[in-house]
């Protein structure tokens, strides 16, 4: 078994570019990353509402509404899967109500998806920076219709002890809008699990609003 | 006969299973060797430096808690004794005794961690993680008995900790140091004479001493690679020398032996523990407010502390100029100095050892940016 | 010999197989009918007699009781808990804050503000939905008014709800938690069974009277 | 115990090796000359009575008149360390000093992120870019005249009225 070559950037032939075969290239590209991120910090000023139904109150009071809808979004709230998208402290208490002991799988969460073409549900857990947003943004437009997003954490939800710094988001719903705000900095697992829960009811309440599920 | 193949470069992260938080690489393959590796760091950069700038030296600890959040109570630690340098404070025994028994424990959390994230990238999903993240909330329970968070303690102060254990802490710590050596038992009979744990990281990204040496890499990454070098015995700060313990050492420096250094290290921490509370005094946590007062004046001048961390060394540089809040404060974080050699682990490697040799390193993004 | 070290790891996870679940069933677990009468206080068989209808909902599977979750009494949960009677409004909660999010109001209280510098407050707004639960302000607080809270269940659809006022505050029942209050863990007080009525238990230093207030402010000066 | 090298002791070493390249000196601190940076670290890590084989820390103070770029250095054989500082950038002007990379490649992502951060560029560094911000970021925001508190991208700093205009 051999290990991997050992290279010395510095000891590089005479004429061959000493950052090796791939960082003399990258400039360019860090550049247009560069210009998207100067972009969405320049546009993205005002957050979105906050997306919130109000159910009619003769609707509250009626038993069934519309079984198709009520068995529809009951498959959907007990088969919510979420996105593996951990950013920063929070991520630590994701994967902890995931694990074992607090077990996100009671909920019908059973995997953390890869995938956001395989997810319905971002948990945005911890700080996000500007940098950072662009992709997220990104990963939140790929995931399918109905999707929701829990704010995890107050770095999520207003930028909590970065909200002075000069790199992170004041709030995540300045770049997407927010279903649920679990506070806490990091959250217990437990607080998570009820916004999860506070999620679900949220779901369950769309076929009395009459309107399409996950939609703003 | 060899194959011929164009380069192509793929680009990992910053969202990505496997990459230990928002890490990106740029990487050429040709074929399934690795060309060239770039890092791009910087995508949870929230400028803790410059917040520091406009906060007391005791609002700057819950800053430093969320830096490197698998290990806070070291992350403090470190911090703390920057300030007592800084200010002359003299930290009362009792304090000292306590945040070495918490720091230490976290050094398990955060190596329990290191571990069972290594085994996910390996490919053993879920059951090794599993069982490392239910003896790390043990620890974690215990943290919550101490402090009153989980992950984000807040728990020293310059002078010692804000507040005795409560009477509940210890017969909990005992047994609690009994199950992490059933655990790390448990850990090495089942991974460490696993065959496919020797084949996919015995022999893969050695790194020579001088090499890492020369790239400021300490740790256990450098302890892995045979030098004997740990601050806790070379420059022991709080009570290091009055305890006694092993330095784990193996010479292969490859991806198996830091990871075997790892898992050796959680029972020296065991017997560090075991002998904290042996010789722990009754007294005071902390010095009274007459003695340092809430808003603590330096003087005029600059410290640096550095402890052992689960990293490496992590120190903490500090300049005061007289006020109330610091002039200026750097990190030397472990994580981002580690990463250094990582182009020259990778090149020449084949694709499934990417992010074996990427969890072997341990790093932790928070710390990475900062 | 290949497969030995992979046979060793099989049987540590058998044995971790046949261990106990550590699982903990929040927000509530399903039981029989046993424990459904049980959680009623009562024995099965009144249970059956008792309630009919539950019972045979427990014996088809469907009867669930809340858990409560392990948490010590330390917990410093996503609130507060605050004694109007022993604040004095000197606003070092505010002060001592990291970052600045406790906005405090006070006005001159009963007493003439020439003579006596008592304050009574106006405003007490915490932005939870900012705070990141230090525990600071409480350390600061002299007269142990503010205190760390132990719920946690306080997820909202809107980010300004976030905001706990001061009225949310005084009607919410007292649960505090023993964080930075020593006296609490003294008398073996359980946040999570028992609630804090009187502002009399609830701290070393009692708030100074008006006259001792005056006294310190006006006749000393 | 780790033993440091005070501040005169060193000094005078390094004089003896590389004279004129000792600004002052004071406690445990050396000031250097900017200009014989790579001379003198080059000595101390390769003589024998030094061997300051790991660069522990690089980093860089704003004290408004001038940079200060400070090394910490431990010495593995020996268990010994010290610190050097070096002023540049007097009167706010185009900070530089010479890369240390050569001599320990630990210095490459901390000066990187000092040049980000706080703007020193360092002659002979290998891969200069910014390494924590993004590329078109205005200014360097450790400072001291960068405003934390402005969360807009308008700066006065030289380059961020262009980099506006590209995103657009």
């Amino acid at each position: 078994m051999t290990g991997p070559k050992l290279i010395d950037p510095y000891g590089t032939p005479a004429g061959a570019d000493p950052r090796g075969a791939l960082q003399s290239i990258t400039l360019d590209l860090d550049r247009t990353e560069g210009e998207s991120v100067n972009k969405m910090k320049s546009t993205h000023l005002e957050p979105f509402p906050d997306p919130v139904l109000e159910v009619p109150d003769d609707l509250k009071r009626s038993v069934i509404v519309s079984s198709v809808d009520y068995l529809l979004n009951w498959a959907r709230k007990s088969s919510v899967f979420p996105l593996q998208s951990g950013l920063a402290c929070c991520s630590f208490e994701m994967i902890s109500a995931a694990m074992a002991r607090f077990d996100l799988a009671r909920f019908g969460m059973e995997a953390m998806r890869a995938s956001p073409r395989q997810a319905d549900l971002l948990i945005v857990a911890g700080t996000l920076t500007w940098k950072m947003a662009v992709p997220l943004r990104r990963l939140y437009d790929q995931m399918a219709e109905p999707r929701w997003v829990i704010s995890m954490g107050v770095c999520a939800t207003s930028g909590g002890p970065y909200y002075q710094s000069y790199s992170v988001v004041p709030g995540v719903n300045h770049i997407m809008p927010v279903d649920v705000y679990v506070p806490g900095c990091p959250p217990r697992p437990d607080a998570l699990l009820y916004g999860i829960m506070q999620l679900h009811d949220k779901i369950r309440r769309y076929s009395l609003n009459g309107q399409a599920a996950g939609r703003e | 006969m060899a194959i011929k193949t164009q380069p192509v470069t793929v680009n990992l992260g910053p969202q990505h299973p496997s990459t230990h938080g928002v890490f990106r690489m740029r990487v050429m393959f040709d074929g399934e060797e690795i060309v060239d590796v770039e890092p791009v760091f910087g995508y949870l950069h929230r400028g803790s430096e410059k917040l520091a700038e406009e906060r007391t030296y005791t609002q700057i600890v819950t800053l430093t808690d969320r830096m490197d959040y698998v290990s806070s109570m070291l992350n403090n630690q470190a911090y703390i004794l920057a300030v007592e340098k800084l200010a002359g404070i003299e930290p009362s025994p009792r304090g000292v005794w306590l945040r070495m028994i918490a720091s230490e424990l976290q050094r398990i959390a955060s190596h329990l961690v290191a571990t069972g994230f290594l085994l996910q990238d390996l490919g053993a999903l879920g059951t090794p993680l599993i069982y490392a993240m239910r003896e790390r909330e043990n620890i974690l329970d215990l943290f919550e008995m101490l402090c009153g968070a989980r992950i984000t303690n807040s728990y020293l102060r310059p002078g010692g900790v804000f507040m005795d254990a409560p009477a509940e802490f210890w017969p909990a710590l005992d047994r609690g140091l009994g199950d992490i050596l059933n655990t790390v038992d448990e850990l090495e009979t089942y991974l460490s004479g696993n065959e496919i744990v020797f084949s996919r990281t015995k022999g893969t990204a050695v790194l020579p001493k001088e090499l890492l040496i020369n790239a400021s890499i300490t740790g256990p990454m450098l302890r892995a690679s045979g030098v004997d070098w740990d601050l806790r015995h070379r420059a022991p700060y709080d009570y290091y020398d009055r305890v006694s313990f092993d330095r784990i050492l193996h010479t292969a420096s490859d991806n198996y032996a830091r990871y075997w250094v790892r898992v050796q290290e959680t029972r020296e921490s065991v017997k560090i523990i075991r002998q904290c509370i042996e010789q722990i005094e009754p007294g005071d946590v902390r010095p009274s407010f007459d003695e340092v007062p809430r808003l603590i004046r330096p003087p005029v001048g600059d410290a640096y502390a550095a402890i052992e961390g689960s990293k490496g060394e992590l120190g903490f540089y500090l300049v005061s100029d007289g006020s109330i809040a610091p002039y200026r404060m750097h990190v030397r974080a472990s994580s981002l100095i580690n990463l250094t050699l990582l182009r020259d682990m990778l090149i020449g490697g084949q694709f499934g050892d990417l992010f074996v040799t990427f969890g072997s390193v341990d790093l932790n993004m928070g710390e990475v940016d900062r | 010999m290949i497969g030995l070290g992979l046979s060793r790891g099989f049987a540590v996870t058998l044995k971790n197989f046949l261990r106990p679940a550590v699982t903990e069933q929040y927000p509530d677990r399903h039981v029989g009918l046993i424990g459904a009468a049980k959680a009623a206080g009562m024995n099965p068989f009144q249970f059956l007699v008792k309630k009919p209808t539950d019972s045979l909902k427990a014996i088809a599977g469907l009867a669930t009781v809340p858990v409560a979750v392990k948490q010590s009494p330390r917990f410093r949960g996503n609130e507060f808990t605050f004694f109007e009677d022993r604040c004095t409004a000197c606003a070092s909660c505010a002060k001592y804050c990291p970052l600045g999010i406790i906005e405090i109001v006070s006005v001159p209280g009963k007493i003439d503000a020439q003579e006596g510098e008592s304050y009574k407050l106006e405003v007490f707004d915490i932005d939870i939905g900012r705070c990141m639960f230090c525990g600071l302000c409480v350390e600061a607080c002299p007269y142990d008014a503010l205190h760390m809270g132990t719920g946690f269940e306080r997820s909202k659809y809107v980010r300004d709800e976030l905001i706990i006022t001061k009225e949310e505050l005084f009607d919410a029942p007292k649960r505090p938690s023993s964080f930075y209050r020593p006296q609490f863990e003294e008398n073996g007080f359980d946040p999570f069974k028992e609630t804090i009525d009187d502002h009399h238990d609830a701290g070393r230093h009692e708030r100074p009277s008006d006259e001792d207030l005056k006294r310190k402010w006006v006749d000393e000066r | 115990m780790t033993t440091v090298w005070s501040g005169g002791a060193l000094a005078e070493a390094i004089e003896a090796f590389a004279p004129g390249s000792v600004e002052s000196s004071a406690g445990s601190d050396v000031w250097l000359k900017p200009e014989s940076i790579s001379t003198v670290c080059e000595g101390l890590k390769i003589r024998s009575e030094f061997k300051f084989d790991l660069l522990s820390s690089l980093t860089a103070v704003d004290y408004i008149d001038h940079f200060e770029v400070v090394y910490h250095l431990t010495s593995l054989p020996m268990n010994a360390s010290a610190v050097l500082k070096s002023r540049v950038g007097h009167g706010r002007t185009e900070a530089s000093i010479a890369s240390v990379v050569p001599i320990w490649r630990g210095a490459d992502y901390q000066e990187r992120e000092v040049w980000d951060l706080m703007g020193i560029r360092f002659d002979g560094h290998p891969n200069h870019k910014r390494i924590m911000l993004w590329e078109g970021y205005p200014g360097h925001p450790l400072r001291k005249d960068y405003v934390t508190y402005d969360q807009s991208i308008a700066s006065t700093a030289p380059g961020a009225a262009d980099s506006l205009k590209g995103a657009e």
